[in-house]
């Protein structure tokens, strides 16, 4: 990809196949251990505690954020790893401990609606690859071109985006708000 | 004056109502002299302007600008032209004897002042109705009418049946008046207007140009004339809202609410002249014009709702059928392309039958809410002036000559035996029953021995209402010397029509022009006499059959079928009758309003599959609803 | 660049935030008076918007704000709405355990979110607007912690709210992935064929999935009744009235603006999706014994009548829905306002609670009676006009396409039906005999304004259409249909 | 040669595990936290659009995306903290007091 840019003379070109080579099976190591570990969140091994599917979670968002390097998208990688998995999985994490639930289906699963769920996320699915199948048979996708660093994104972010920006600070207040007014100690 | 009196004659009692509603609602007495004012004043403009010439010739509209939107321009108009005029009078003379009828009646109610503010507000409405000049603004009075009819006959906040009967009378209206709308917006979407004239004369220059819609538009309209005038199968409503106050139920099944869809339909009958023609997938219908389908929904629902009459026992009820019943006698006039008769009818009935009413309220007010004519009888000598009015207006409703009720029974008759010859003899089938059914209320109430202890203690009603009685009775008695007919010929028909002929040739006019029908009508009511006679007349001790005992003894004894008359007709009819009843308790109310109950439990059984209160399954549905939709849009 | 255009909202936030301050140095027993300048705040912000224009759109942030005909219309919408909110909330101020203050703040940011929901031209702020209104619904659906049915009502609204959210972006992404631009008028080489593009399509269809979740459409009116239920009051009304305005003004544009050759492919959905709404609102709303769950139900049907709207597909039609919203508006301020002050006590919201309020208050008992007549589409209130107008440009459509028809027939059934439970209500005012409160219900001056208004506005809706409806015909020339 | 495909099909492979775990757990929790698998999803599909389309919208997009979701998180888990304290439970199938 990048590399596919006029390789300078002293760049043998092995060495982009190379790193082309490694490029496809970083994508699909982490490719797949997001699945799996996505997979593993939804049914986690262990039922009776949240907190691993946290873990889980965590680690999901670790290769997403793999993958978000590869797409050149290395801002959004540190955001990632940063905001998601650090403070918003601590958070998850504080809340379960907070609550200590031990609890957890004292009721069995029912077949049927299992068998409805895995139904419809599998034809969500579905129905995404077709559109996704019609898709690629049509090349409208060019080269890709994109570099995400910090610079050109808050570029973009303060002066395009400004305003979507600023009312994502109204929601965050919000947010502050109604974590504030959910979560006070009860008033006599 | 023709210019400002319609709006007032429209306006004074809304203002009324709303004076009452806003300012007096504490103050009883002075209510409802207001509202009485409102209506009586209404009622001596409304003769001011029948009789000034230049009101009726050609007509006349008063109109301001409305609705001027997105090429929709909407004027609110008043009509006034003889069919107006007519209606006017009709209407503020029976409300006015009703208001005042009812300062007595109700007096003893809490909430005396709503009830005027709800009388006046109805009186209202329905004077919009006739004042119309397009269909939309007919339309919103004419809701407003079904409002005002569920607030009174819904007024005994106390009584659930009585809300059960308001709710019922206005959600079957409303089922008519879906097709009414639906009727009015495919007409404006077709011809690009709603006003009555514009759209006449549209339709004059071109009968075709509603297309495969003509039929259906027609009956589209006619559908809210259905509900309005209680016909088959949208009648329902009627005998359950006699719930209401008397003086409401003669107010509105009377004279004006019942009558407002024959009204309509005589206003807009330019939509009814177009060759049928059906739209695709209906074309298996041709041949059926609007106008056949409404004659034989009339006479059924004529026929019908006498032969249930008959069964009836509470003598609101019977009256309650017999409106409709005559309903059906004018919807059948209509549909058979007598508006004259129709309106004649519907005239004459007006006065008769709210003075009925009132008779049966003046009898309920000192039986203490008693309506079963089993526990009534011998009224005669307690109640002589409410006896004898009521008498009169049953002798008009059988059509005796010569009260009011002979005249335009028999043009109706007389229309139908030119038009068609079935409907002809069901219509004189009914008048027989009619003279029936009303000989045995009259037997059995009011002469007879007392059946309740409570009789005794009767006296007559006092001045107050049996002043409006009187009043009434004047129409009723003679409206037919005045011929109706004739004044709304000169609108109604392109022929001149001839010269009104003095009174006393008047009675015989029937015999000259129709003698078959005339002799026919005749020998209905008679029929219907002798077996009211034969089967109830026996069954008192009082001295009027007791008089008429011997002859009807001999007469007996002397036709050997009078009894097997009296068999065959009781025998017969009652199990006609049950038919009918069991017909209309459990196929049209069980599918509408009365099971309602069942409906209820059905929706709430199939919620309780999807909206089961679980977030899970609300999440599969969620989900179930995004496979479908991308699906949908997604593969096609 | 002429940020300046967005200072409506911007001063809505003020005020919130001035709220906010406000209540730090506020005594407890005074909180309630920050509704009143709440409520001023907002009178004097609805009457600045009347100094602009929204005849040329204008536009801001590049592409992303756009202050035209349709906007404006809408802003003024949602100020009006907030007011009536704001001042039945002041009734019901003593009902939550949390701070009033905060109440107030949070309907003044879900406002503010609103409106720039009303001015959105880009996916961007389109998202960020939509996530503004719903996470703070969140909060106000579940602000009466102390009642189990606020916190579940609280949940369901989280869960499936956040469900659609995710639809939504989702569907952002996608949109995105075939047009190449965040903006709801792609210029460039893809931008032609876009109605073509699978992609595009999904993505879009997945907007529509967060929009319909917004305004309680089939299939995604599961939510309704129970959150309309459990919510206060006040929220109830806001989501009713606010929430599902804001996803109209964001669906007419994303259709008929963003993508119109699409919106057109997929007319027969519209025209079932919105037969089935209207018949579920209509149907499930009929064994209901509980006013606010009723209301719930009648949303989902008066959100399928508006669909009616969309399903013509026409000028007329997109003005009939805005004319039938501003009906909605008034209409259900005054039911839920009556609502508010009826269950002062109880606040279960059964039907039964409203027995004996013609004696409690015959003020309330008419007000709620007159909003229930409206809401059944009874003339002359503004509910008839609006369900004439939309049925009306649905026939007009029949004339080329006879299966509007069956659109009209299965409307006009739902209007029949709708009436047999608004009596419902009527009965239990006036007729019930069994009455759990029976003392006199005190009316605090500004909600007994706030109730004349909206009586007011139900009629002049009603009776005087012509200036509200040239309004909203001037409004929705800005999505360029004929 | 890794393509925008790729990424589109691990993009709605996750999604449909978001899904499933929406509809299938019912721990409120593990159900939120399948929520944000779904956003996550979204934002993959972002990210490879933002690359191949070559724009920088997408990932502006998936900033404010993640931002929103931090927020809806707290919000959301001091809802559940809030429920919990008043009915001792995180079950999704504890929720039906209100049906119909």
């Amino acid at each position: 990809m990048a590399a596919r840019r006029a390789p300078p003379a002293n760049c043998p070109a092995a060495q982009s196949l190379n790193l082309e080579l490694m490029q496809e099976f970083l994508f699909y190591f982490f490719a797949i251990l997001t699945l799996v570990f996505g997979l593993l969140v939804v049914a986690s091994p262990s039922r009776r505690n949240p907190a691993a599917s946290v873990f889980f979670l965590v680690l999901t968002l670790v290769c997403l954020a793999g993958l978000f390097v590869l797409l050149h998208a290395f801002f959004l990688a540190a955001v990632q790893i940063i905001v998601y998995a650090g403070a918003v999985m601590v958070l998850f994490l504080f809340v379960i401990m907070f609550l200590n639930v031990q609890q957890e289906s004292h009721r069995p699963r029912t077949g049927t609606r299992m068998a409805l769920s895995v139904l419809i996320a599998g034809a969500i699915v579905a129905l995404l690859s077709r559109a996704l199948g019609a898709a690629s048979a049509s090349p409208a996708f060019p080269q890709p071109a994109v570099e995400g660093g910090t610079g050109p994104l808050g570029t973009v972010l303060f002066t395009e985006y400004v305003l979507p920006f600023e009312v994502i600070s109204v929601l965050i207040l919000v947010a502050i708000i109604g974590v504030v007014c959910l979560g006070k100690k009860e008033l006599k | 004056m023709s210019q400002t009196f319609p709006w007032f004659i429209l306006f004074l009692p809304l203002g009324a109502a709303v004076l009452i509603t806003l300012f007096t609602h504490e103050r009883r007495e002075l209510s409802a002299r207001l509202s009485i004012a409102a209506v009586v004043v209404s009622f001596w403009l409304s003769v001011l302007l029948f009789t000034d010439p230049r009101a009726a010739d050609p007509g006349l509209t008063l109109s301001v600008n409305w609705l001027n939107v997105g090429g929709l321009s909407v004027d609110f108009g008043l009509l006034l032209d003889r069919l107006s005029l007519l209606m006017l009078l009709v209407v503020t003379a029976v409300a006015g004897a009703i208001h005042i009828y009812s300062y007595e009646y109700m007096r003893s109610d809490r909430s005396f002042s709503a009830y005027f503010a709800a009388l006046s507000f109805f009186t209202f409405a329905m004077l919009g109705v006739v004042l119309s000049d397009n269909f939309l603004q007919m339309f919103m009075f004419w809701e407003l009418v079904g409002v005002s009819s569920y607030l009174l006959i819904g007024f005994w906040h106390d009584r659930p049946a009585a809300a059960d009967a308001g709710k019922k009378a206005f959600l079957t209206n409303r089922v008519g008046d879906a097709g009414f709308l639906a009727g009015i917006i495919l007409l404006w979407a077709m011809l690009g207007s709603v006003n009555f004239d514009f759209l006449a004369q549209k339709l004059a220059e071109d009968p075709r140009r509603l297309g495969a819609f003509s039929t259906v538009a027609g009956l589209l309209i006619f559908c809210g004339a259905m509900a309005k005038s209680a016909q088959v199968p949208l009648h329902v409503w009627l005998p359950d809202a006699m719930e209401g106050p008397t003086p409401v139920s003669a107010l509105i099944h009377a004279a004006t609410m019942v009558a407002a869809g024959v009204f309509m339909l005589c206003r807009v009958f330019f939509l009814f002249g177009a060759t049928p023609q059906w739209p695709a997938g209906l074309t298996w219908l041709d041949g059926i014009s609007a106008l056949e389908v409404i004659a034989w929904i009339g006479g059924i629902t004529a026929l019908m709702a006498a032969v249930i009459a008959i069964q009836q026992n509470d003598i609101k009820r019977i009256l309650a059928y017999s409106t409709l019943s005559q309903l059906g006698y004018m919807v059948m006039a209509v549909g058979l392309g007598g508006r004259t008769s129709a309106m004649y009818h519907l005239t004459t009935h007006a006065f008769f039958k709210s003075l009925l009413f009132l008779g049966a309220g003046a009898v309920i007010y000192r039986l203490h809410h008693e309506q079963d004519i089993w526990r009534m009888g011998a009224l005669r000598h307690k109640m002589p002036l409410t006896f004898g009015t009521f008498l009169l207006a049953t002798l008009a409703l059988c059509g005796v000559p010569p009260l009011s009720g002979y005249f335009s029974k028999d043009a109706l008759l007389g229309r139908a035996y030119e038009q068609n010859v079935p409907l002809f003899l069901l219509g004189l089938f009914t008048a027989a029953l009619t003279t029936f059914y009303m000989f045995r209320l009259i037997f059995v109430a009011f002469l007879g021995r007392p059946r309740s202890p409570h009789i005794e203690e009767v006296r007559e009603v006092p001045g107050v209402m049996v002043l409006p009685m009187l009043f009434l009775a004047v129409p009723a008695a003679l409206l037919g010397f005045w011929a109706v007919n004739h004044y709304l010929a000169e609108q109604f028909s392109s022929i001149p029509p001839e010269p009104v002929p003095p009174w006393y040739e008047q009675v015989f006019a029937p015999f000259q022009h129709l003698p078959l029908v005339a002799f026919l009508g005749l020998g209905a009511i008679a029929c219907g006499f002798f077996a009211a006679w034969g089967i109830y007349g026996k069954a008192s001790k009082d001295p009027l059959p007791e008089k008429l005992g011997g002859l009807a003894r001999a007469m007996r004894n002397r036709f050997y079928f009078d009894e097997l008359y009296a068999r065959i007709i009781a025998v017969t009819q009652e199990l006609l009758a049950d038919f009918a009843d069991w017909f209309d308790r459990w196929i049209l109310a069980g599918v509408g309003v009365r099971g309602a109950h069942g409906t209820t439990e059905f929706f709430a059984r199939l919620l309780r599959l999807v909206q089961t209160g679980n977030l899970r399954t609300y999440a599969i549905l969620f989900g179930a609803g995004v496979v479908i939709l991308l699906y949908a849009l997604l593969t096609r | 660049m002429n940020a300046l255009l967005t200072l409506p909202e911007i001063a809505v936030v003020a005020l919130g935030l001035g709220l906010l301050l406000l209540d730090l140095w506020t005594p407890p027993d005074q909180k309630r008076q920050l509704g009143y300048i709440a409520v001023a705040g907002l009178g004097l912000i609805l009457a600045a918007t009347f100094t602009l224009h929204g005849s040329n759109p204008q536009y801001a942030f590049g592409q992303i704000y756009v202050m035209d005909g349709l906007a404006l219309f809408f802003k003024r919408f949602f100020l009006l709405g907030a007011l009536f909110v704001l001042v039945m909330s002041t009734d019901f101020a003593d009902r939550f355990p949390a701070g009033i203050g905060e109440y107030y703040a949070l309907i003044l940011f879900a406002l503010a979110g609103m409106m720039w929901a009303a001015s959105a031209n880009d996916y961007s702020l389109l998202f960020v607007a939509i996530e503004l209104i719903t996470i703070s619904f969140y909060v106000l659906n579940s602000f009466r912690r102390n009642q189990a049915d606020s916190l579940e009502a609280g949940a369901k609204y989280l869960i499936l709210g956040a469900l659609a959210s995710a639809f939504l972006v989702y569907g952002i992404a996608f949109v995105y992935g075939g047009s190449g631009t965040l903006s709801f008028h792609p210029t460039g080489p893809n931008s032609t064929d876009l109605s073509l593009s699978p992609i595009f399509q999904l993505g879009l269809a997945m907007v529509l999935v967060g929009l319909g979740f917004k305004i309680a459409a089939f299939p995604f009116q599961i939510w309704a009744p129970d959150v309309y239920q459990g919510s206060p009051t006040p929220t109830t009304a806001f989501l009713a009235i606010g929430s599902k305005a804001a996803g109209f003004v964001l669906l007419l544009r994303v259709l008929f603006s963003a993508a119109p050759d699409v919106a057109t492919h997929w007319r027969p959905w519209w025209m079932a999706v919105c037969a089935i709404t209207i018949l579920y609102g209509n149907l499930g709303a009929v064994p209901q014994r509980n006013v606010k769950r009723l209301l719930g139900y009648s949303s989902i049907a008066h959100a399928g009548y508006m669909l009616l709207g969309v399903a013509a597909m026409s000028a007329a039609g997109a003005a009939a829905i805005l004319y039938y919203l501003g009906g909605y508006l008034f209409t259900l301020a005054a039911a839920f306002t009556v609502i508010c002050l009826a269950f002062r006590k109880s606040d279960t919201g059964d039907l039964a609670g409203l027995a004996g309020l013609h004696h409690r208050s015959p003020f309330l008992a008419a007000t709620l009676t007159l909003a229930m007549v409206s809401l059944a589409g009874i003339p002359p209130l503004a509910g008839f006009f609006g369900k004439f107008l939309l049925l009306k440009a649905v026939v007009q459509r029949g004339i080329t396409n006879p299966a509007y028809y069956w659109l009209v027939a299965v409307a006009l059934f739902g209007i029949v039906v709708s009436l047999y439970f608004y009596l419902n209500v009527v009965r239990a005012i006036y007729w019930s005999k069994t009455r759990t409160e029976t003392a006199p219900i005190e009316i605090p001056r500004l909600t007994r304004f706030s109730l004349y208004g909206c009586i007011a506005g139900m009629l002049y809706l009603g009776l005087l259409p012509n200036t509200f409806l040239n309004w909203a015909q001037e409004a929705v020339k800005a999505l360029h249909l004929n | 040669m890794i393509g925008l495909v790729h990424y589109l099909v691990v993009s709605a492979l996750l999604f449909g595990l978001g899904v499933l775990g929406v509809l299938l757990q019912r721990n409120l929790l593990v159900t939120y936290m399948s929520l944000e698998l779904m956003l996550n999803a979204a934002n993959l599909a972002l990210v490879a659009f933002s690359r191949f389309n070559r724009g920088l919208d997408g990932q502006v997009m998936v900033f404010f995306v993640i931002t929103v979701a931090a927020a809806e998180v707290a919000v959301g888990l001091a809802l559940i903290v809030a429920l919990f304290r008043r009915k001792q439970t995180v079950g999704v199938d504890d929720l039906t007091d209100m049906k119909l």
